[in-house]
């Protein structure tokens, strides 16, 4: 057979060639696209800067988190406090650099969880269709059938307070949505004629799903989650205000914005301030999910 | 189309029943010991076991659990622990007080939401366009609770125009309505947009165009009517969020709705009423998904008509 | 009143993408008797479909836009008119039909609704007369038993019916001429056959004058008088059916009519035109068709040759017809 | 070429859809895609399958490699029964089977590379080193008429045409010695049509193939097969040689399709006529008896009762059509 013969210079040739040829990876086109985006730019910038303030938040706050200035409650925006202190002297500015732990925590972890739970149950739906699929969606339509704070207060309630119970409360919530679109996208992609040239080679269900089907479901993953995470910041902060979320002394935007509700007379920015933070983290977030999911999927893209 | 009614009245039921399934199992099973949780250790062992045995939740869950289903199915949850009252008839009564919100906040977010979605697919690429998605960006994050403490500050203690709670007269209505219904009529206002966009670009509205029908008519016939079906499957999403939501602006604004009860139920640890509070939400939502389902198959001719033979 | 129903003359259109300039329409001139049909012929992205929309001004803008050039219907110049004079000549003077049968009606409205709407528009009739008339143009199309199908709604209806369908649409307000773009290639061949000669009879019924735009070279040879090949934007040959198909002279034309299938012929292997079709944003300098061109020489790599009007008024665009060429003929590759 | 016996051979095979039926309690109905349909494809030989949209003829490719599983019916490979295999038998099989698609953009992952595209099959049968299977990669792709350097590439920087040529070489990874092609041409321009179709006759000649070609476009398939079998509404009309197909057709069908091929003569008397009036009726119930009656010139009573057997009219013409009642002999069905 001549084919064996040339074995040594298709070798080398496959070298030098190969090796000099530029080639775009689907994320290369996606991170060139994304960099185009200025508004993504600047979302990725105040994501970045949030990560950095959780992660180092005692050495950028001013104070320690419940530090009372005692004798200077309620005092207003001077040097020493930049944001004034809070009833019992606390100085708010800290408060805030150490409410967005709990916010960007609550954010990843509680989102970790939907998009197991979400992706498990999506894709095991999609897959297998039939039977499977008839009962996983109306497990599916039960969870979403509850309104998405009653759940996570009722949860709160059983597991008790406390930070790590809010993560599971606001994640265990959260999947119906994600296991949706995964469910629909699958598939889809089930019928892709790439998928049954996989399976006419022999390939296995395990091989078609993680070589095939998940890697083609990532970048909704990503933009979903993206567009999620805010969401869940907002729930953590509702719970909190309802004092069924973190509970004093440590600091959460929403629970401060709760205490701040008494003093509206005496100090009315009080509650402003947290409001803010929250609404600053949660659109740069919202505008990030909107960017990633332009440069990730262009079909998605509503022009 | 009889056929996918009667496929939509067999799935909710099974959803039905799943809801009342894992509202029972979290509240009676998953904390263990209901009654201890609920009296909070404030009373000793021997009152615990009374209350255990009068609330029968000494029975096996099963027994326990057939005759939550019955008294559901009746509408009847049982009695308040702390109010003494059928849990149903708090709940009826708290309904009325969010329902009537939940129009206005609903009439609110649709009116604003279409005008606003409309208006941003046709001006699609110039300012007007970009400034209404800032816009709907900008309703989207903000906090319902965030905003309705803003309004009560301004527009309630510094300028005195409007009341800042309760819900006697038509004005006490107007603020928690603007806080609460801000963030659904954003998102209206993004999804019409998109599937606008989505239906101005399909190949039909290119074969209207070729008949030289006018870009009034494409956007408000052609457009709207295939944009409306996936806006109208929305509301039913829309309703569970209000019931959600509720719950903030009830607390903010001191309105006795279920959102409110529910919280109160949740600090007092009246299980009988959270237990009641839920399943009356859930089914809300479910029986409003049904209604939108049907109507969703009525206004698609492509399910009400199936392809014949 | 010239006899001429169309005058296209040096029209372009440009796409202006990110990627840069896409010459998707690059100075193309025809024009077109009363009565008469035209097939323009191309492979994907030499152009044609842009050809129709510019005519009827549905260039998607941006990122498309129409550049320079005129089109007179009837002696008036279509690129001049106003988006409201433009409404009122498509479907009364000019209508168009697509490609995907499929996606071309609108789901949520019934068949005789979608025709009613052109009739309410151009001719002032009642709803009561828009429906008969709706009728009657199902009866013409050949769709069985219209009273009945008029209110079925385009789901409930084979590809095959729902391109009769839309012949319908736009011939119910008797347009002078009809723009078919690839009218049949999402069918099947018998069904195909169906609406070729639904086309042929409404030429010879209704004299209405039709540009069909295909990639089927059989398709046009059964049904156009005159024939246009175009290639990456530009047209390359321009001729009668007869001299097109019995003497091609455009090396593009002679390639593509022997690289076709068919079943007659005995040849073992296809004659292949080799390379890529170029892109229309990075093209090629000289002739377009240079870098696919057995015949191509120095003087085709780097002048682009211009539309030549021969003796017996065919036109090409190749250097082969021009004077220079015979300097050239010796170092050929 | 083509060798005596057969390579792969189908005994009424039937691949039957269940399909939700619109009346609530209604019996169950199926879309009858493949119905009771044999075949015997020799070695080295090219069969054609022709037909319109919804007359099974995709279905029938996909069954036959038990890509789809037949709901009746015997498939025979190289004398081995496939049918009875279980799954971890027939993936040993596949190694012999493959087949190549239609859609240049939806047969190959957009999230890999060609090199792995390529050697994915070896993967999944466990075959070669890495270094090895970059190799067969390079040398697949030259054969296939990819220039090796691009093996790091990812499809979206490719035209149709080369996309075609890898889903191609992906075919050829585990040296198959029966091939479905599934339309691999429809979706390219003409320029591009022919070399791809050249290129498959070339592997045909250097690796001993044996193809079943699908198309709708009888004059490609034409070009490449020896023998063409044509469908209609899942059934098998005609089967025959085809010069022998061409030159004079059996069923009525068949005449049709030929009849309604636009061809390249422009003069008027020659002009197309359509052949076939009317739709393809819904395949959830098809006609009763002969499923062409309703559409057929010549049809007759016992044509709307009785579904016509196959039978062999000339050698190796067979036609399943009444007009041909007492000529030939039955193809007795194994």
């Amino acid at each position: 057979m001549g084919l064996l013969k040339r074995k040594n210079d298709v070798y080398s040739a496959l070298i030098e060639g190969a090796e000099g040829v530029a080639y775009t990876s689907f994320y290369h086109d996606a991170m060139r696209r994304l960099k185009k985006d200025k508004i993504a730019m600047v979302c990725l910038f105040v994501v970045a800067a949030l990560i950095i303030i959780a992660i180092f938040a005692p050495f950028i706050a001013p104070y320690e988190e419940d530090y009372m200035d005692v004798g200077n409650e309620l005092a207003r925006p001077s040097s020493e406090h930049l944001l004034g202190t809070d009833e019992f002297g606390r100085d708010i500015l800290s408060r805030i650099i150490f409410g967005s732990r709990v916010s960007l925590m609550v954010g990843v972890v509680a989102e970790a969880i939907a998009v197991f739970i979400g992706l498990v149950v999506g894709a095991i739906a999609g897959y297998y269709g039939g039977k499977v699929d008839a009962v996983l969606s109306r497990i599916i339509e039960i969870f979403a059938s509850f309104p998405h704070i009653l759940f996570a207060i009722v949860v709160m309630f059983v597991l008790g307070t406390g930070i790590m119970n809010v993560f599971i409360a606001i994640g265990v919530v959260g999947w119906t949505g994600l296991a949706r679109v995964i469910r629909s996208q699958i598939m889809q992609l089930k019928q892709k004629e790439y998928v049954e040239a996989a399976r006419a080679s022999g390939g296995r269900n395990m091989q078609i799903i993680f070589r095939h089907l998940i890697p083609n479901c990532l970048s909704t993953i990503i933009v979903v989650a993206t567009m999620n995470i805010p969401s869940d910041i907002m729930y953590e902060a509702s719970l909190s205000f309802l004092g069924l979320g973190v509970q004093p002394p440590q600091a959460s935007w929403g629970s401060m914005i709760s205490e701040a509700r008494k003093f509206i007379r005496q100090y009315p920015e009080y509650s402003v301030f947290p409001g803010i933070a929250l609404i600053v983290t949660v659109l740069a977030f919202n505008l990030l999910g909107d960017a990633l999911r332009d440069a990730l999927d262009p079909r998605l893209k509503n022009l | 189309m009889i056929k996918y009614t009667v496929k939509r009245l067999l799935q909710t039921l099974i959803v039905l029943f799943g809801v009342s399934l894992v509202t029972f199992v979290m509240l009676n099973i998953a904390p263990g010991d209901p009654v201890g949780v609920m009296l909070a250790k404030r009373a000793d062992q021997e009152t615990i076991d009374r209350v255990r045995h009068e609330m029968g939740l000494d029975k096996p869950y099963t027994e326990q659990f057939i005759e939550f289903i019955r008294g559901a199915v009746v509408g009847d949850f049982g009695d308040s622990y702390f109010q003494h009252k059928p849990v149903s008839e708090i709940l009826a009564g708290a309904f009325r007080i969010t329902a009537s919100l939940g129009v206005w906040v609903m009439l609110f977010s649709i009116v604003l939401g279409l005008l606003f979605g409309i208006s941003a697919a046709v001006l699609h690429g110039r300012i007007g366009d970009k400034i209404i998605i800032l816009i709907s960006t900008l309703g989207m994050v903000m906090p319902s609770f965030w905003i309705a403490i803003i309004l009560q500050i301004v527009l309630g203690v510094k300028f005195k125009l409007l009341p800042i709670s309760g819900l006697q007269s038509m004005s006490s209505y107007i603020l928690p309505t603007i806080s609460l219904g801000l963030i659904y009529a954003a998102s209206i206002a993004r999804l019409c947009r998109t599937n606008m966009l989505d239906a101005l670009n399909q190949d039909y509205v290119r074969t209207a165009r070729a008949k030289g029908v006018s870009e009034f008519k494409i956007v408000m016939q052609h457009g709207l009517k295939n944009a409306a079906i996936p806006i109208i499957t929305y509301i039913g999403i829309l309703i569970k969020s209000i019931l959600g939501g509720s719950v903030l602006v009830e607390t903010v604004f001191s309105i006795p709705g279920l959102g409110k009860t529910m919280v109160d139920a949740i600090t007092q640890r009246d299980i009988r009423l959270i237990q009641g509070c839920t399943i009356y939400i859930a089914v809300v939502f479910v029986v409003a998904n049904l209604t939108i389902d049907l109507l969703y198959g009525l206004l698609d001719p492509r399910i009400r008509v199936t392809q014949e033979g | 009143m010239s006899e001429k129903l169309l005058q296209v003359k040096n029209l372009s259109t440009y796409f202006y993408t990110d990627e840069g300039v896409v010459y998707a329409l690059d100075d193309v001139s025809f024009d077109l008797e009363k009565g008469e049909a035209l097939g323009i012929v191309g492979e994907s992205g030499s152009g044609k479909s842009v050809t129709a929309l510019s005519i009827i001004r549905l260039v998607q803008s941006p990122p498309g836009r129409i550049v320079s050039g005129e089109v007179l219907l009837q002696g008036e110049d279509l690129l001049k008119k106003s988006a409201r004079e433009m409404r009122r000549i498509r479907g009364e003077k000019v209508s168009m039909i697509f490609q995907e049968p499929m996606t071309a009606l609108n789901p949520v409205f019934t068949v005789g609704q979608q025709i009613m709407e052109s009739i309410l528009i151009h001719q002032h009739k009642s709803k009561k007369e828009a429906r008969e008339q709706a009728v009657e143009m199902l009866r013409m199309v050949g769709i069985p038993a219209p009273e009945k199908r008029v209110d079925d709604y385009p789901h409930q209806m084979s590809g095959g019916m729902r391109q009769r369908v839309m012949i319908a649409i736009a011939l119910c307000c008797n347009p002078q001429l009809l723009i078919c773009d690839e009218p049949t290639t999402a069918l099947d061949v018998t069904i195909q056959a169906q609406i070729l000669e639904l086309i042929r009879d409404i030429r010879e019924r209704l004299g209405t004058s039709v540009i069909l735009i295909t990639h089927d070279l059989g398709v046009v040879a059964q049904v156009a008088d005159r024939v246009m090949i175009m290639y990456a934007g530009k047209a390359m040959e321009y001729g009668t059916v007869r001299e097109i198909f019995t003497d091609p002279r455009h090396p593009y034309t002679a390639a593509l009519l022997r690289s076709i299938p068919v079943i007659e012929n005995k040849t073992e292997r296809l004659h292949v035109i080799r390379g890529m079709v170029p892109s229309l944003s990075k093209r090629p300098e000289g002739c377009l068709f240079h870098p696919r061109c057995d015949e191509a020489c120095e003087l085709c790599r780097t002048k682009r040759p211009e539309l030549v009007t021969m003796a017996d008024g065919r036109q090409v665009r190749c250097h082969k017809y021009t004077d220079e060429w015979e300097g050239q003929h010796n170092d050929r590759q | 070429m083509t060798g005596s016996e057969s390579l792969l051979s189908v005994h009424k095979l039937r691949k039957w859809f269940p399909v939700k039926s619109t009346a609530l309690f209604g019996e169950k109905q199926y879309v009858k895609a493949v119905n009771d349909i044999t075949l015997d494809i020799r070695r080295g030989e090219t069969l054609g399958v022709v037909g319109e949209s919804g007359c099974g003829k995709t279905t029938l490719g996909r069954t036959m490699i038990r890509l789809i599983e037949p709901t009746g019916g015997r498939i025979v490979f190289e004398g081995k029964d496939l049918t009875g295999l279980n799954e971890k038998q027939m993936r040993l099989m596949r190694k012999d089977l493959q087949i190549m698609f239609q859609d240049p953009y939806g047969s190959l992952n957009p999230r890999m590379t060609v090199g792995d595209i390529i050697t994915e099959p070896y993967v999944f049968q466990k075959m070669y080193t890495k270094k090895e299977r970059v190799e067969k990669a390079v040398e697949l792709m030259k054969i296939c008429g990819l220039d090796p350097v691009y093996i790091r590439r990812y499809p979206h920087e490719f035209s149709g045409g080369q996309r075609q040529r890898i889903g191609i070489a992906r075919s050829l990874a585990l040296r198959p010695k029966f091939l479905v092609c599934d339309e691999p041409v429809s979706a390219l321009d003409v320029s591009i049509q022919s070399q791809i179709i050249n290129l498959l006759m070339d592997l045909q000649q250097e690796f001993g193939l044996t193809y079943l070609f699908i198309s709708h476009n009888l004059s490609v398939v034409y070009h490449m097969v020896d023998r063409i079998a044509v469908m209609y509404l899942g059934n098998l009309v005609e089967l025959a040689d085809k010069e022998e197909l061409y030159r004079d057709t059996a069923h009525p069908y068949t005449r049709a399709l030929l009849k309604s091929i636009p061809s390249l003569d422009f003069r008027e008397e020659h002009r197309l006529r359509a052949a076939l009036k009317g739709d393809i009726p819904s395949p959830i119930n098809p006609p009763k008896g002969c499923v062409f009656h309703t559409r057929c010139e010549s049809c007759t009573e016992r044509c709307r009762t009785q579904t016509p057997p196959l039978r062999e009219i000339a050698p190796r013409h067979m036609v399943a059509c009444h007009l041909y009642e007492g000529q030939g002999k039955l193809v007795e069905q194994q």
